[in-house]
Order: C-alpha cells, then structure tokens, then sequence
C-alpha cells in the first residue's frame, strides 16, 4: 500500500507513487486491503460531481456530465443521489469550497473531472478520510482514485483517415492550448496519419486559448488557405466546423459527435463515454472492493469512442481498411505511442521496443517527428 | 497573391465585430457619455441574437432583437450616466460584469445547441469578380456588407448634416446646446440607445455569422479593443475603420505566421500578444502628448450634465 | 405707457447656502433698451438664467407678452423668443464659428453647405461690423473674437427678447460702440433688449431704463434720464460711497525686485500669447495691469508663478536670473500668485480649509517633518487666518466648497501672504467679491505694499486699479503698450489707458485717443 | 407629470447610512426577478446564497479566505482611483506578483528557506508594482488614456504566465499547466485554527498604512490633491509624473501582493487563468467602499462570500451566473442611488406646476 500523498508533495515522490498504481483496472488482485472496508448499501451511495466549466460547454464538461446521468439510470440511482456543480474553476478556493458543500450535503463519493482540482481534491480528501474520491488524470492515494480515458487510439485512427482524406501530404490541426493531453492527440493524429502515409505530416496551429472561438476559426483558415484540406481538431468551439465548411475541407471532431455542426465536413468525431468507468467505481463502492487506484480505459471498453464515420466523405473501401486498422489497436498489435519515436527536433524520445510509462503518457511535452510547429520552451 | 487575397479577407472578417463596437462607441462618446461596458453589450446582444435565431428560425428577427437587447442596455446606461449622473468609468465597469452575467445566465442552455445557418459568405454577382479587390471584399457575409454601408453612413452623418453637427456639440457643450433650447437629455438618451445597438450587432456577429452558435463569454475582450480603437480614431468612424483593420490584420497575421514561419523560434504566446501590444503602441503613437495636433475627445466626454451645476 | 412685454414677480432662486433671487421683481417693455445693475454677486445672471428657463425657480412667475408662461426648459423660452448672450460662451471650440451659428440657426438646412454657411456669416459679421473669419476654429479665436461670435449668434437667429449678460466686458470701446448701435436699431424695429454691464458709463449712455439688484433683491427700477452714476452706485452697494482713495505714501521705491526681459510664451493651445514683454516692480509698489480680457494677462501671471514655460526672454527676482522657474522654486523664493480661478487652481475645493491652508507650503518644516505632515501647525495656522481675516466658515473641517466666494478668497490671499513673499501676483483678485470682501482684500494689498512686496495687479476694472496702483501698464496682444504712473486720476487717464488697451502705443496715443473715445 | 432633482444641503446621517443598505435591497429584489423567470423560487435561491456564503463559522472563515487577495486588488486599485487614475489592471498585476512570488519559492535555491517567504513578499510587490508602473509611463509623460492600457496589460501578462506555465515552468509530472507546488517553507504560516493564511495580517496592516499614508504624510496629501484637482496641485508646484508613477508603485505592489498571498497562501503554486478575474471584482468593491481602506476589506468579505455562496445556488436549480449579476447590480444600484443623498427628487403633477409660482415648493 502506499502512503497518502501531500498536497505539496515534491515532483520525485509524486512519481513514485504512480508507478505502483496500475495502469489497467486490477481490481481484485490488490483489494487485499479494501476487504476490510464493506460495501455501502447502493441506496445510501450519493455522488458529488465537480465540473469544471460549464455543463452545456459543448464538449469537455458536457460528455462528463451525460456519462454521469448515463449512470446513474444504468443504477437506479434516484435524483437526489447525484448532485453536479459545474462551472467550478480549476484554480483558487472554489473547488475545496464547492467539496466542502457538497460532503455537507451527504455525498460519499466525490468526482473531479479535471486534472486541475488535482490539489484540492487531495486536500479534502485527507480531511474526509470516510469519503470516496475520484479525480481525473490525478495522483492516486488511499481515498482518492484517479482514472483517465485513452484518447490516443481514437485519434490514431482519425489521423489515419485524415492523411487518406488529405488531397496532399500536409494536414493540418486546430489546437487550443499545448496541454499535454492536446500535445498527446496531436502526437496520436501525426502517427496514425504517418502510418496511413510515411510522408504525411501535420502542422499544428495553437490559439493559445482555451475559449476564443474567433482565433479558433481564423487558426483553421490560415492553414486552410495555406492548401491543406484536412485538420484535426482538439477543442469545443464550432468555429473551425464553421470554417471546414466555408473551405469545403475535411476536419475530425472531438469531445461530442460534431456531425451535426458540419455536415459536409466532420468526417468522425472522438467521443468520451465515461459511464463505464463511472459505473464500475461506484460498483466497487457498493462491493467494498474501491481502491484508491489508477483506473484507465480505452477504445476497447467503449470509453473512448468514434462517431460513425460519415460516409459522404469516408468511401466504404476506406472504412473497411479503418476497421481493420481499429482492430490491430484493440489486440495491441499496434501501439500508438510504440518505440522508436523521435520528436521533431530530432531527438529520440522512445527506444526501440520501450514502452512509455503513465506519467510519461500523462506529462507528454513534445511533438512527434512529422508534426511541423512548436511547444513553449 | 492569393495567399494576400486570403489574409485581406480574412482581417475584413475579423475586424468586423471591433468595427461595430467601435462604431456604436463613437457614437455615444460624440454625445459626451462613455461607455467601458461594450463587452457587457456585446455579450448581451450576442446571446440575444443567437436565443432568438435559433427560436425563431429567423435570422432578421434575430438582429432585431440583438439591436432591441443593446438599445435595452442603452437605456439602462442613459438612466444611469444621464439621470442619475454616476461615474461614467465604474458604471461601464458595471455594465461588463452584468452582461457578462447575464449572457452566461440566460444562454446556459443554449450553449453548443448547434444547427444553426447563420449569415453565410456570399459573393456579390459582379462585384465579386473583380480581380484582386472582389474575392477581398465581395466575399462577405452580410454583416460585413452591411458595415460597407453603415461606415459611410455615420460618416457623413456626423461630418455633413445638422443633426450630426448637433451630435459633435453634444460632447463638447451640452451646456450651449440646452441653452439654446436643444433637448440635450434626450439627445443623449437616444445617442446611448442608438450606440448601444449598434455594439450589440458586434455581438450578434460572433454568433450569428462568425462561428455561429453560442458559447460564454464569446467576444473573448474584443469589446476593450474596440474601446481602445475609438481613442485611436479621434472619434473618427473612417479611422476606426482603418484600426479595426490593423488590430484584425495583426490577429490575422500572427496566427499565419505559425503556418508560414512554423519553427520561427518566438514562442507563440508572444505572438499572441501582438494584438494587444500593437494596441498600447497605436495608442501611444497616435495620442501622446508629443503629437502636436492631436485631438483629446469630446470635451465633456465622461462628465454628466447638470444643468444647475456651475 | 404699453404694455410690458415681460414681467416677473417675486422671483426666488436658491442654491445651497445662498438666495440667489430673493423675490426679485422686473419689468420690461417692447422697443427699450433696459440695464440690469448690480454688483457682482447681486444675482443678475441668476435672474437671467431663470429668465432663460436654465434654472427652476423656487417661487415666482412670469408674464410674457401678457401671458403667464411656464419656463420649465430653456426650450420654452427659445421657443417665446427669448435668446441670451451668456457672461460664459456658449460655444462649441473644435467647430468653426459659422457651425457655431447654423447649429442653432432654423435656416440651417439637414445637409450642410460649408460654403453657403460661411458667406452667410461673413455677410452677417459685415453688416453688424463685427468682424470674424466664418471659417476659423472657436479656439483659434481671442476672447473678445468669442464673445464677437456670440453676438453673431444671438442676432443672427433673431429673438423678440435679447438678452447680454456683460457683452461690453471684453470688447473694445469702438467695438462697443457699434454693438450699441445695432441693438438700438433692434430696438427701434419693437424688439426689446436687456443687459448687464458693471460700466456705469454704459448704462447712463445707452440705457433706456434701468434695474437695480442688491444682495438678490431687486432694489429699484428707473429711467435713466432720472438718474446720475453717483445714485446708481449707491442703490448698488447699500450705502454712500465715498470715494476714499486709500492713503499712500507717494516715497517712489527703487529697490528692483522682479524684472522681466522681452519675455515670450505660448497660450494652452499653443498660440503665442506673450510676445516680448518686459516689465520691472519695485519693492514697496503695486503694478497695476490693464487690459481686454484675453491679451496675456493669464500667461504673464502664470509665467510669474513657474506655472508657464517662457520660449523667450528672461525673468530677474532680486537681481538674479530665475528665468523658467518651477512652481514648486517660485514658492520657495517667494513668489505668491492669487489666480483669477480660485476653486479650480488656488483652492481644491472637496479638501477642508486645514488641507487648502498647507497647499503651497506643504512641503517645507514646519508642516513637512521628514514627510510626515505637522497637522497641529497646520490647523493652527488655519485658526490663525480665521482670526486675522474673519473668514466665515462652516467648520476648518469641512470641505471649502461649501464656503462662499469672499471667504474662499480670504483664505486663498491669507495663505499666500502668509510667510511675507517678495511678490504677490494677484489675478482679478475681488471679482465676485461683495463690498466688504473686496475692501478686506485691498487693504490687504495695501499691507503688503506697505511692507515692501512687489505687487502685480491684475484687473479689468479701471477704476480699482487707479485706486490702488502706483503705475498701471496696459497690456494688447501680450506686449506692454506703456506704463503710466498714477499721481492724480483724472478723466483723461481713463481715455489714456483705454486707448493703450486698444493697441495703440503710447508715441502715438495722445494723436488718436481724442477720435475712438470721443464718440462715446 | 415631472421630474427633477434638486441638490439638497446635508443629509441626515442616518440615510446616509440607509442608502446604500435600500440599494443592495434593491438590486437583490431586482434580480430575484431573474430567478422567477427561469421558474426557480428566489427565495430557496437567496437562502442557498447567503447561507453559502457565511452560514456557519467555517463558511464565513473560507469566505474571509477567498477575500484576501480581493482585499489587496480593492486597496491597490482604491488607492490609484483616489487620484484619479483609472487603473484596470489589477487582474494582470496580481498575476505579475503571483508569478515571481513562484520564481522565488522554486527557482531560487540559494535563498535560506527562512527568509524565502520574506523574499516572495518583495518579489511579488516589486512585479505586481512594476507592471503598474509600466502601464502608466505613457500616462505619465505624454498624457495618454491609462484605462485601455492599463487593461491591455493584463491580457499581455496572463499570455506571458501561460507562457512559462506551458513551458519551462509547466509541472512536468503531471498534466496540467501548473507550476511545481511550493515547498512547504514556502507556505504561508495558517491563522490558528482556519484555513485563513496569514496574509489577512499583511492586508489589514496594509489598510492602515493606507489610511496613515493619506491622512498623515506630504506625499498621501498631495496624492489628495491631483485626485481632487489636477489645476490646483501644478498650481502648488506638486510633480503630477511622479506621483502617477508613486501612486502606481503602491497600487500596482499591493495588487501583486494578492498573488503572494494566493500563490503562497491558499493554492501553493502556480496556475493559469491564477487570477480568474479578482482584479476586476476589486474595482466594484473598491468603488462601492468609496476608496476607504476599511471599507474594502469588509466589503471584499461580503463579495467573495457572494461568490462562493452562488456555488450552492446550483442546489436547488439555480445557475451560479446569478452570483456574478448580482455583484453587478448591487454596484449599479449603489451608483445609481448615490443621487439621492446630494438630491432631493422632486416630482410635479401638470396641474400643479402653476401652483408651484404661489406655493414655493419646497421650504
Ligand atoms: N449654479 C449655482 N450654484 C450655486 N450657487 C450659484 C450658482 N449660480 C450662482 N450662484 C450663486 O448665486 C449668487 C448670485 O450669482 P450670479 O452669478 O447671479 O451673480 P451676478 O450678479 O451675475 O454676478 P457677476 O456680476 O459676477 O456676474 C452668487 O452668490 C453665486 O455664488
Ligand atoms: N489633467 C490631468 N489629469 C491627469 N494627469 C495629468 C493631467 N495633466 C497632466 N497630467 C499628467 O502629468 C504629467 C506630468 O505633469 P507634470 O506637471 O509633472 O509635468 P512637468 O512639470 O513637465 O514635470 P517635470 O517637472 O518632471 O518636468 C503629464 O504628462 C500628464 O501625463
Ligand atoms: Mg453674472
Ligand atoms: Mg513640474
């Protein structure tokens, strides 16, 4: 078992503690200690849902949201078993505050659905040591799972049949902020586009902003205008939909299906489904069998999925060659993030045959080979 | 040239939503009533626009009631500076935090509802196939368009008719104009309300034709821009038009240069800085007190009217 | 006689602190020219104003033409045709003096016409004799150009009732003259007009009749013809004033204290406004400056105080060269100014009477102990001013802007003259001033002369500057016209003096001073 | 029917008191309308807010906690409005101060770890002061607008943070764009008992220095002065460009003081967005306390609680927008409502407008 760790806990303990958390759901081998703790009855279970921008945000918060109410109809739980604050920032008091409240309330079990509560979460959770809490993409401690969704295969494949859809070998990326998960779909898109076409490569352009949906869209012309006729997209605005359009080019949508804002352009969507890991926690809570654990799922557990492919623009051959491609992803017979991979300044970031660890995956601060642009220094 | 072509039409586009906050300001500020709060209009006629557009089906009826929202705000605002004489600054100051409020408040549901066919490009038979000059301009939305006709219109309003040289006495004299029997309280009512109207169609630009759809705090501050711009143009709706166009076409170019230039070396971030950086630098350049003919505003720009005051 | 085209019966007006109009009666008829008389204060513009609908009066109504009218908005009496001429223009500065007039004119048509406007106007100021350029900025123009346009503005638009609140103020006596001529003319066509002057001389030469204010009442109401200037002035003031020409001695100082040397400045909007000017007070003198409104006298106080740069020529205080001092050196050298804007620059008007008393010495022992303020000193000092000056006041606590415009002015020239300066400049120092006020000040003035300070006198009442200066220099165009040393005053000094005023140098003055005044 | 004001002499002290209080009634009552008409039942909605916000001891406590760099943007930005100058950028210079309070905690090894905090302190006033001071040399010597610039900044220093936080400053373990935490050293001692820091000491001495400052020393006086008339303090030879710049110096310090605080205080690092509009709350709470140093520190309590309370209005139904409406149109009502204490309203009937000529109508 591990020791607690500190709000402030320095960077060297931090890792430590992640790389005895498990990458993939373990349950029963290590709930050795969680035998003790029984289960709670199913009707006592109330959850308390921080989210940290708006509910009807349109991607991010928005699917978090749906997968909450997903589960709780998937239990039965009743109304007042659930209770979502959104609109809670990242930064500050707030969401210590908005715990505090929501713990008052009655809820035993506490989701954070930013990585960026990561600090308050942790402090409450020490305070509440009788409280489950779960945050995303965080640092697991005994009462305090954390849990992600693997984007990357979705986005391989995106990429994948971007560099099919592309007229050309350039594609393009719309990206908000050179977060190291957007950095980390990037990289994905670049690798599926390459794997599709070894002379694809993708340049990436940053708003760097999270909300401006006018940078979001003049950043999709610009390199619309520039030829390319293809973008990947990371973000929840429909400004490059609205510019795809007008260009008559192709995009991929994030968070949410986004057929419906482009109907001639989207030609399929990464979308979350976190009800299965949602589902699976409180399961453990009633079962007595929750450990505060790393808990991460992927395309091949439904969590992360595809919008079907819109067959306006993806042709059948292209499709079936896509599913083939999807099913050497979820037998492992491709690995997204498989060495050797160099970044694009030339450095080897992965041996040959090495493997990245989580906090390696979760940290990703560096742009694949073929991706053209640049991260803050 | 092509590439130019692209980057002209593309700053036209961007520039828009400044153009109007800008235009609407110039129009209250000329009366002598400043308003701080455009991006508190802005939102509020941004959310207006889009809630009625997607109720409605009708995109007229939307910008309807985004210029019946703004004149809404105006009127608030005129009770406020012109009636109730507070500080001009704080009451703008004001007005942001409740548009903001407000916006986010009344278009929590409509948030990423999506559908919606706003004012597309549409390029204007003729005109539109003038080399060079027609795909820069013609290829508009009618927003813009409507901005071809509404600059000149303010324009010769302000500098040729009566009503318009009433309007430039506003700001600089309201005590001579009511001495001479001019409704000055009115006029500055209707100048506010006017104004207001036109900042919220910058507003409705973002989610009518720009993006379309809403999202909070969508105008994402380019209702400061547009307040730095008005000092910029000496209250001049031409030369607001010329710095709309600069603050567009630095927006414009820096996202370009990640295209043209990817391993440029200046991290991004301080590319995205320009816009704001050009606007101290515009501002300085244009207004500093090392100029010798520059124009210092309106007269009584901020300061209420109160007849018995001496 | 007809009947009156105006009456207004008990007119009240009540600003906080003060009755401006304390049922004020007056009465006006069609084809007269009629004089409102009063000492600064009396409340004549006040009256004006209510008459204009600007102000809501308290109590009182008013007949026009018969009619009881209800002036709730300037725009009821524009629309009786009532048009005024303000003491303080009402004019738009970046617009030009033809827009000025249209802007208000019904001939003005929806689309302008710069062209057609401005020959309209170059006509008009023709045919009045009053000459300005249509197509010049406001702010270009001098004072007397402004109150020109004004004019323009009030006879262009045409009015039944016309109103000119101290039109004459800064016109020439020629200008004058012909102002007089064409009102009479109005006059003659049925029209009626009323105006202030502080001039005694005007009112007896081209009034019809004449109504007096005192203190907010009205206190009567004459034909000129009945009436001589030593009765207005006393129905004015009270009381009989004798005029006691304050004793001096006559002893000529001749130990130099501010010499000024062909000295040149700019005005705010960069126009030069001093062009060459040079100037020496002695000791123990009081200079007196005469001159329109308008031609320096701003500039030359303010370049004296360290509050104007000089673009050329030199300034001596005692022998040596302080040419282009900061305000913060003139201060500690010595050098005290009395604006003629009191609130604006001399007193700040939302701090108490403590905070203004330490205004400009805030900064040196013993109010300023290593930057901590020596509030006791300073309150002291304050309780000290009100005792040697009786100065009225709410509490020394209390914010001054609720002080009247005597008080406000004692404590501004207490504090100046506190520390015993080598130079007091005084700008208009008793205008607005009642009776009592004013004689607190130029005995104060006299003090200091007699203690040896230089004295400049800034004024546009003649008549106080002979009283009180040792010499007076007439200022034109920011030059110095000549210097006349005042032993006796006699009638010709006036026209001397007055047609220094105009521009002419003294060479050539005794020539044409007989043809400008003698008309008048 | 007509309406006009008419400036009355003095007002009973007791209205001067009760104005504002009807005005925050007012604008309460206002926005309930609000609340009604999205079907919510505003007084559920009020009770859920303000028992949010100071309910009970603790929720006060995380109230006053939340306060505190509000109480530091409020006293800089009052102190800067007393002059008249319109600094809006206290957002940026919070951030200034909270960014190289983190350069102190994390990247300075070689300071002795008691002395850290002290060191963070000066960091944090000296950024915070001179991003202020910045902002205003175009002010100060060629007389250009500071409003717009002042803003302009903040978007220049949130990018520049964004900047480091995504680069060299960026957490490289975790995904976030957040700096290292804090060594412990480098934590703000907690006020006994709360989760309150001890930056609450700072600002309270701060207000009475501010207090001291303009009632008791020359330079405080003739920061009064320029503030009251610009005319008058060049008449009494005070240098305006050096006090813009000393004025922005304290302004621009105390609002990267908020940083320190929160930075060291509260979050214990670096984050984006860090100060997530508190430089703009000050400016509604510094005018609303009409530039008094004690004011401000009572009203900052009663806004941040209005915003943690608008948290709970979610409870029952209620989007926390309300919340941010609310401080809006409490400051609208407060301005608006001014009026009343230098007028009196006086409303006249048609017919009675002729009576007025006998009647007088007022004494
Ligand atoms: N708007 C005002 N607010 C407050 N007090 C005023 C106002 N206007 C005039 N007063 C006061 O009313 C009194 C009469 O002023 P008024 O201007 O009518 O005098 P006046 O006779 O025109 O003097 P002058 O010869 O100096 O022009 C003065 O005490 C003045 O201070
Ligand atoms: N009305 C005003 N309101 C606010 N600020 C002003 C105003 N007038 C001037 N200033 C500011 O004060 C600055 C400097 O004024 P100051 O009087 O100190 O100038 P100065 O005397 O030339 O200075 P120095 O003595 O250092 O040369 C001006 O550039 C301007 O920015
Ligand atoms: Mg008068
Ligand atoms: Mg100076």
């Amino acid at each position: 078992a591990q020791t607690s760790a500190p709000v402030a806990a320095d960077t060297s303990s931090d890792s430590a503690a992640s790389d005895t958390a498990a990458a993939e759901p373990t349950e029963a081998a290590e709930a050795a200690e969680a035998t003790e703790a029984a289960g709670i009855p199913l009707s006592e279970i109330k959850v308390g849902v921080v989210l940290n921008t708006m509910k009807e945000d349109g991607g991010w918060s928005q699917s978090h949201n749906a997968s909450f109410l997903a589960a709780k109809e998937q239990l039965g739980l009743t109304d007042d078993q659930m209770i979502i604050i959104d609109n809670v920032p990242d930064t500050g008091n707030d969401c210590a505050n908005t715990i505090e409240m929501l713990i008052g309330e009655g809820c035993n079990m506490i989701f954070g659905t930013s990585s960026g509560l990561t600090d308050a979460i942790h402090a409450e959770a020490k305070l509440h040591p009788d409280v489950y809490f779960h945050q995303f993409e965080g640092v697991p401690a005994d009462n305090c799972a954390s849990y992600s969704v693997r984007d990357w295969e979705t986005m391989f494949l995106l990429g994948y049949a971007g560099a099919k859809l592309s007229n050309g070998d350039k594609l393009g990326f719309m990206a908000a902020q050179p977060q190291a998960s957007v950095v980390r779909a990037v990289n994905a898109y670049a690798l599926g586009a390459k794997y599709a076409n070894p002379n694809a490569t993708v340049q990436v352009v940053w708003a760097n902003s999270w909300y401006d949906p006018a940078k979001e869209k003049e950043g999709a012309t610009s390199m619309l205008a520039s030829g390319i006729n293809v973008l990947g997209y990371h973000g929840s605005t429909t400004a490059v939909a609205e510019a795809c359009t007008d260009a008559g080019a192709f995009m991929s949508g994030f968070h949410i299906d986004m057929h419906d804002y482009a109907p001639t352009a989207v030609y399929s969507s990464h979308m979350w489904n976190w009800t299965p890991l949602y589902v699976e926690f409180i399961n453990r809570a009633v079962a007595g069998t929750w450990t505060g654990e790393m808990l991460y799922m992927g395309i091949d557990s439904g969590c992360a999925q595809l919008a079907p492919w819109n067959t306006d623009i993806v042709s059948a051959d292209l499709i079936a060659e896509l599913n083939g491609v999807q099913a050497k992803l979820e037998s492992g017979e491709i690995q997204v993030f498989g060495g050797p991979l160099s970044d694009n300044t030339g450095k080897e970031v992965l041996a040959a045959g090495a493997e990245f660890t989580n906090d390696q995956l979760i940290g990703m601060m560096f742009l694949v080979d073929n991706v053209i642009g640049q991260l803050p220094s | 040239m092509d590439w130019i072509v692209s980057v002209v039409a593309a700053t036209i586009g961007y520039a828009a939503p400044v153009l109007y906050a800008s235009l609407g300001e110039i129009i209250s500020e000329r009366a002598g009533v400043l308003n701080l709060g455009l991006e508190g209009v802005m939102l509020i006629g941004a959310v207006t626009g889009y809630i009625t557009a997607v109720e409605s089906g009708s995109l007229a009826l939307a910008i309807l009631a985004t210029m019946l929202a703004g004149m809404l705000t105006g009127l608030v605002y005129a009770v406020l500076t012109v009636t109730l004489q507070t500080n001009q600054v704080v009451s703008g100051l004001a007005l942001v935090t409740v548009g903001t409020g407000l916006s986010g408040f009344f278009g929590k549901p409509y948030t990423a509802v999506t559908g919606l066919e706003g004012f597309k490009n549409l390029a204007i038979p003729g005109l539109s196939q003038i080399p060079v000059l027609g795909p820069m301009l013609f290829k508009q939305n009618v927003m813009v368009y409507a901005l071809y006709i509404l600059v000149p219109l303010i324009y010769v309003f302000l500098y040729k008719t009566r009503p318009g040289l009433k309007l430039r006495a506003l700001g600089e004299n309201p005590g001579a104009l009511d001495a001479a029997g001019m409704n000055v309280f009115g006029m500055r009512y209707l100048y506010v309300i006017l104004g207001n109207a036109i900042v919220a169609l910058g507003g409705a630009y973002f989610t009518l034709a720009y993006i379309p759809g809403w999202q909070d705090s969508i105008t994402a501050g380019k209702g400061w821009i547009a307040a730095a711009l008005v000092i910029f143009s000496s209250w001049n709706p031409a030369m607001a038009t010329v710095g709309a166009l600069i603050f567009g076409g630095v927006e414009v170019l820096g996202l370009r240069l990640q295209v043209l230039f990817p391993n440029i070396g200046i991290p991004t971030y301080f590319i995205s800085m320009l816009p704001y950086v050009a606007t101290v630098l515009v501002l300085i350049l244009s207004t500093g007190s090392f100029r010798k003919h520059r124009k210092p505003g309106p007269a009584a720009l901020g300061a209420f009217y109160d007849r018995e005051a001496r | 006689m007809t009947q009156p085209i105006l009456e207004m019966r008990g007119i009240t007006k009540r600003f906080p602190g003060v009755v401006a109009n304390d049922h004020v009666d007056l009465t006006l008829y069609p084809g007269e020219i009629h004089a409102l008389l009063g000492e600064n204060g009396a409340g004549k513009s006040t009256l004006m104003n209510v008459l204009t609908g600007i102000y809501a009066p308290n109590e009182g109504h008013i007949r026009f033409k018969g009619q009881p009218v209800d002036l709730k908005s300037p725009k009821s009496a524009v629309d009786l045709g009532i048009g005024m001429v303000h003491q303080h223009f009402k004019l738009i500065e970046p617009l030009t003096v033809a827009e000025n007039v249209f802007l208000y004119s019904g001939r003005c048509k929806a689309m302008l016409n710069t062209r057609d406007m401005n020959q309209c106007i170059k006509e008009c100021s023709e045919n009045l004799n009053l000459k300005v350029d249509p197509n010049a900025k406001i702010w270009q123009l001098s004072v007397g150009e402004q109150q020109r346009v004004e004019i323009i503005k009030l006879l262009f638009c045409g009015a039944e009732l016309m109103i000119l609140d101290e039109p004459t103020a800064v016109l020439t006596p020629q200008e004058t003259v012909e102002l007089f001529k064409t009102l009479r003319k109005m006059a003659d066509q049925g029209k009626s007009v009323l105006f202030i002057t502080h001039k005694l001389y005007e009112v007896m030469t081209f009034a019809d009749r004449i109504t007096v204010l005192r203190n907010g009442r009205s206190v009567d109401h004459m034909l000129t013809k009945d009436t001589t200037r030593q009765k207005l002035t006393n129905l004015m003031v009270g009381r009989d004033v004798l005029k006691v020409v304050p004793e001096r001695d006559t002893a000529k100082s001749t130990r130099e204290v501010l010499r000024l040397e062909n000295i040149c400045a700019m005005c705010d909007k960069g126009v030069p406004a001093l062009n060459g000017l040079s100037l020496t007070i002695y000791g123990g003198e009081i200079l007196g400056i005469a001159g329109v409104a308008g031609n320096g006298q701003r500039e030359l106080s303010e370049v004296i105080a360290g509050l104007r740069r000089v673009t050329g020529g030199k300034m001596f205080l005692n022998g040596k060269e302080v040419t282009n001092l900061s305000s913060r050196d003139s201060i500690k050298k010595g050098i005290a100014f009395v604006p003629e804007d009191r609130m604006g620059m001399g007193l700040v008007a939302n701090l108490d009477m403590v905070d203004n008393a330490m205004l400009r010495d805030y900064d040196v022992p013993p109010i300023n102990r290593k930057g901590i303020l020596n509030k006791k000193e300073a309150i002291r000092r304050t309780e000290s001013f009100v005792k040697a000056h009786d100065i009225k006041n709410a509490g020394i606590k209390k914010p001054v802007r609720l002080m009247s415009g005597g008080n406000l002015q004692k404590l501004l020239i207490a504090r100046e003259i506190h520390g015993n300066p080598d130079v007091v400049v005084a700008a208009y120092p008793v205008h607005g001033l009642d009776i009592g006020a004013t004689e607190t000040i130029h005995k104060v003035l006299m003090e200091q002369r007699a203690r040896g300070a230089a004295i400049l006198l800034i004024s546009e009442d003649l008549e106080e500057l002979f009283e009180l200066s040792d010499r007076v220099a007439a200022l034109y165009e920011g030059e110095v016209m000549g210097i006349i040393p005042i032993e006796k005053v006699t009638e010709e000094m006036y026209t001397r003096v007055g047609s220094l005023m105009l521009g002419d140098r003294e060479e050539s003055a005794a020539k044409e001073q007989t043809g400008g005044m003698a008309e008048a | 029917m007509k309406i006009r004001f008419e400036k009355r002499e003095k007002l009973h002290p007791v209205w001067k008191l009760l104005n504002p209080v009807i005005c925050i009634v007012l604008a309460l009552l206002a926005c309930s309308f609000l609340v009604i008409a999205i079907g919510k039942d505003p007084v559920a909605a009020y009770g859920k807010l303000f028992s949010g916000g100071f309910g009970s001891a603790k929720k006060l406590s995380e109230s006053i906690l939340q306060a505190i760099p509000l109480m530091f943007c409020a006293l800089g930005v009052s102190i800067s409005f007393k002059m008249s100058i319109n600094n809006i950028g206290a957002e940026g210079q919070y951030v200034m101060g909270a960014m190289a309070a983190t350069g102190v905690a994390l990247f300075c090894p070689w300071i002795p770890h008691a002395l850290v905090i002290p060191a963070m302190i000066i960091a944090g006033f000296a950024a915070g002061a001179l991003w202020a001071m910045l902002a205003v040399i175009p002010k100060a010597f060629w007389n250009v607008n500071e409003t717009i610039i002042t803003l302009m900044f903040n978007y220049v220093a949130l990018l520049f943070v964004d900047f480091l936080l995504f680069g060299a400053w960026r957490d490289t373990s975790l995904n976030l764009n957040y700096s290292p935490a804090y060594p412990e050293y480098a934590m703000l001692p907690k006020v006994f008992g709360t989760r309150i820091n001890s930056a609450i000491y700072i600002a309270i001495i701060a207000a009475v220095c501010i207090y001291l400052f303009f009632d008791k020393t020359t330079r405080g006086y003739q920061i009064r002065v320029i503030g009251s008339s610009v005319r008058a303090a060049s008449y009494a030879g005070m240098n305006i460009r050096t006090n813009i710049l000393i004025v922005m110096l304290f302004s621009g310090g105390l609002a990267g003081l908020a940083g320190v605080a929160q930075a060291s205080g509260a979050v214990g690092r670096l984050q984006q967005n860090f100060a997530n509009g508190t430089g703009y709350t000050a400016i509604i709470v510094a005018y609303l306390s009409k530039f008094n140093p004690f004011t401000v520190l009572i009203v900052s309590i009663l806004f941040s609680g209005l915003s943690y309370g608008s948290v709970a209005t979610q409870l029952v139904g209620v989007p926390d927008q309300v919340g941010v409406v609310i401080q809006g149109a409490i400051l609208i009502f407060v301005l608006g409502g001014e009026i009343f204490s230098r007028n009196r309203l006086i409303i006249t009937r048609r017919e009675k407008e002729t009576a007025l000529a006998k009647k007088g109508a007022t004494k």
